[in-house]
């Protein structure tokens, strides 16, 4: 039996990457709007 | 439910859903791994390689399921013009070409060691390959229109055009070539693969499935909160105009 | 590089990024135009591989084409135009500027995609090589042909098509090189080398003509 | 007290604009004909005439933009060898805006790029509170009012100092406040020993300006030019 060690290491790699990627990319998208809306929340509570 | 609808009670809910979302899906997706890679046999034929299928599988059908999604998020924005629908469907379209990307890489990879060469064109992979570029057209599509609702309308019509396509799609592509393995889980006369490998299958399924929501409810709040942004800033910029005009140009 | 034109690529650069996704949608008419040549012509890679470079190649050709009409439609429409003229900057440095963003945007992401579309055709690595340094080498040129039907149609209300209808004759010699040496580099007859250089110099051709003949278009708008 | 801008040497300073015979054509019909004017540092010409009198086509030819069929411009002094468009500011119609970027973003560009031989002018800042808007300096420019975008491209005079400024209906979409404003602005420039050819309607406040009449010029006619 062939050994496909490279194909399973890089397909779940790859599969990890991808939610790592998308999991950071969410949760930096969402600091950077809270500090952004800061800004706004002394003159204006979140109606 | 429609007491969430409205966004402020909806980032309540998210607030207190996410946690509890994410533990199970890493639990899930724990599980799965450990009994894909520890519990569950190789296969006579292929070997080792088919520990990716654990991959592939769910992903292709989380790439399906996530359009499901978009279209009933879409009905929502059409029929009820509700921004919470508008939400879900921005939300859902980055996912599910994440999923179908992960489905296709995978589908690759598997391929190499089973047929020979890095991609193949046969009816399954290519469905999924015209379902990625209909998801990478919707998101052009969100990112051109500035205005929130209005894209949200358009991507509704798109993304309900798509769903009435993909089937044609799907049948069309199987005429025009078949070579991927006949559907080997939902035969009509049920599964046929052994149910050791079977369960692992259906955990990493729901691993996934609970990994997609807790993005999507997470991706949903990050857009909920940028529109609002978007609207506090042209009220604070339109509030500038009146009473400075008087001292401009000093 | 002289700030005025360092600021005008960082602009050029900030304004892809924030509205359209930059360069991406670039990159994604050419993955449609490569997915959708195998639903025509059959799933059979070995023909498919055959004719592989030529697939990218035109794929290529299109899609930098296409992006091109835009090029400077938007600053057309919003004043900038003017002001690029009347600026002590020459305007021929400006198209050079624009040129050299919009390649980055567009054309680099496309030729780091080039050699993993090839797969999918089938193609083996030295093809793969092959296609990628020729479209680097050709790219440029294609970017600077552009932007003379840019210049040409910025402003006139049906001026995507008409620019590539424009343009496309003028195209051929780089086609003609891309394809050449894409397919001389999983061997054959003709040497890599030959073609690419010709290609080269088609590039280098445009870099020093291409912004005077479109500053020119620019300027006889007369908008 | 706005800033003092750095003086360019004295053989630099742009002493006078003169203009003879110009005729500009657009679609092959003579637009502007036979205009003549003449300008001295520190001046101001109102152009006026009804719509289609060719106001916009006029100054549009002596920013570069169209070029002169007849006639010449020949600058005093300025300069050297730098055209009359090097040495002007235009404001049309069209802001000369980016949406998406924010108003500092629009004003670093434009004072990189328009940024002529009389050395630095106001900061992107300075400018912004020279025309009220120092808070909203941040937000993207398509979140502005039309009064507001405008206000921006007036603050680009402010950013790239140069002698001329070429003003095409510059109150549109201001306020009264911000008019008034304005007409002060322009009254600082012209004591720095600036020019301004405005084409308007609306009255600009602008004190003892000569006027150009366009409606006035038949063919074959020299324009009054005093």
């Amino acid at each position: 039996m062939k050994d496909y060690t490279f194909y399973i290491a890089s397909a779940y790699g790859f599969a990890a990457l991808v939610v790592v990627a998308a999991i950071a990319k969410i949760t930096l998208d969402y600091r950077a709007l809270r500090r952004k809306l800061a800004r706004f929340d002394n003159k204006e509570q979140n109606r | 439910m429609l007491k969430y609808a409205n966004p402020t009670n909806f980032l309540a809910l998210a607030a207190r859903l996410i946690p509890w979302l994410a533990g199970a899906a890493a639990l899930a997706l724990a599980v799965g791994l450990y009994l894909t890679f520890f519990v569950a046999p190789d296969d006579y034929q292929q070997g080792a390689s088919v520990k990716i299928m654990y991959l592939h599988v769910p992903a292709a059908w989380l790439g399906m399921m996530c359009y499901m999604v978009m279209t009933s998020a879409a009905l929502g924005t059409l029929v009820w013009r509700h921004p919470l629908a508008d939400a879900a469907q921005k939300a859902a379209a980055p996912l599910g070409a994440a999923f179908t990307l992960v489905c296709l890489v995978t589908g690759s990879l598997w391929g190499k060691p089973m047929w020979g060469t890095w991609w193949v064109w046969d009816a399954r992979l290519t469905s999924v390959l015209v379902l990625f570029l209909i998801y990478l057209g919707l998101i052009g599509l969100w990112q051109t229109i500035e205005e929130p609702a209005q894209a949200a309308r358009a991507a509704a019509i798109l993304t309900l055009v798509g769903v009435v396509n993909i089937p044609i799609i799907k049948f069309s592509v199987d005429w025009w070539n078949t070579l991927h393995q006949s559907a080997s889980v939902f035969r009509l006369g049920g599964p046929a693969i052994a149910p050791s490998m079977l369960w692992p299958l259906l955990i990493m399924a729901l691993g996934f499935t609970l990994l997609f929501f807790t993005l999507h409810l997470m991706a949903i709040r990050n857009e909920i909160l940028s529109r609002r942004l978007r609207r506090l800033s042209i009220t604070a910029a339109a509030a500038e105009d009146p009473e400075v005009a008087g001292e401009v140009f000093s | 590089m002289s700030s005025p034109l360092a600021a005008l690529f960082g602009r050029e650069l900030r304004i892809a990024r924030s509205v359209g996704g930059g360069g991406a949608m670039g990159v994604v008419f050419f993955l449609i135009l490569v997915s959708l040549t195998p639903f025509a012509i059959g799933p059979d890679l070995n023909l498919l591989s055959r004719i592989g470079p030529a697939i990218l190649w035109i794929a290529a050709l299109l899609s930098t084409l296409l992006g091109l009409d835009r090029l400077f439609q938007a600053d057309a429409d919003d004043g900038s135009l003017d002001l690029f003229i009347m600026s002590s900057t020459p305007l021929e440095l400006v198209v050079l500027t624009k040129c050299a963003a919009h390649w980055t945007l567009t054309a680099l992401p496309l030729i780091a995609a080039a050699p993993l579309l090839g797969l999918t055709l089938g193609m083996e690595p030295a093809a793969l090589a092959g296609v990628a340094a020729s479209l680097l080498a050709g790219t440029p040129a294609l970017t600077l042909l552009g932007a003379i039907g840019a210049g040409l149609t910025a402003g006139l209300r049906r001026g995507g098509l008409l620019m590539a209808v424009l343009i496309l004759p003028l195209t051929t010699p780089i086609l003609i090189f891309g394809v050449a040496s894409a397919s001389a580099a999983s061997g054959g007859t003709v040497p890599f080398h030959t073609p690419f250089l010709i290609l080269c110099g088609l590039s280098l051709m445009a870099v020093a003509g291409a912004p005077f003949a479109a500053a020119a278009a620019l300027r006889a708008r007369e908008a | 007290m706005p800033q003092t801008e750095v003086r360019p040497p004295k053989t630099q300073i742009l002493q006078g604009i003169s203009a003879k015979a110009l005729r500009v054509d657009r679609g092959g019909r003579a637009i502007v004909r036979g205009v003549d004017f003449e300008m001295r540092a520190g001046e101001a010409l109102l152009v006026l005439g009804r719509n289609g009198a060719g106001k916009s086509t006029l100054l549009r030819a002596l920013a570069g933009f169209l070029s002169l069929r007849e006639g010449e411009v020949r600058l005093n002094g300025g300069a050297a060898e730098a055209t009359l468009a090097e040495q002007a500011h235009y404001v049309g119609h069209a802001d000369g805006l980016k949406a998406a970027l924010t108003a500092l973003d629009n004003l670093e560009f434009w004072a990189r790029m328009l940024k002529g031989a009389a050395g630095a002018g106001l900061s992107p800042e300075g400018a912004l509170e020279k025309v009220g808007l120092a808070r909203v300096g941040d937000f993207p420019v398509a979140y502005l009012s039309a009064g507001q975008k405008r206000r921006v491209a007036l603050a680009r005079l402010f950013v790239a100092p140069r002698p001329i400024w070429l003003l095409d209906e510059p109150a549109t979409a201001l306020d009264v406040g911000s008019q008034a404003k304005f007409a002060e602005a322009m009254a600082a420039h012209r004591a720095g020993g600036g020019f301004i050819l405005a084409a308007t309607h609306a009255p600009l406040g602008l004190v003892d300006a000569k006027e150009l009449r366009l409606d006035a010029v038949r063919p074959r006619e020299a324009g009054d030019a005093a």
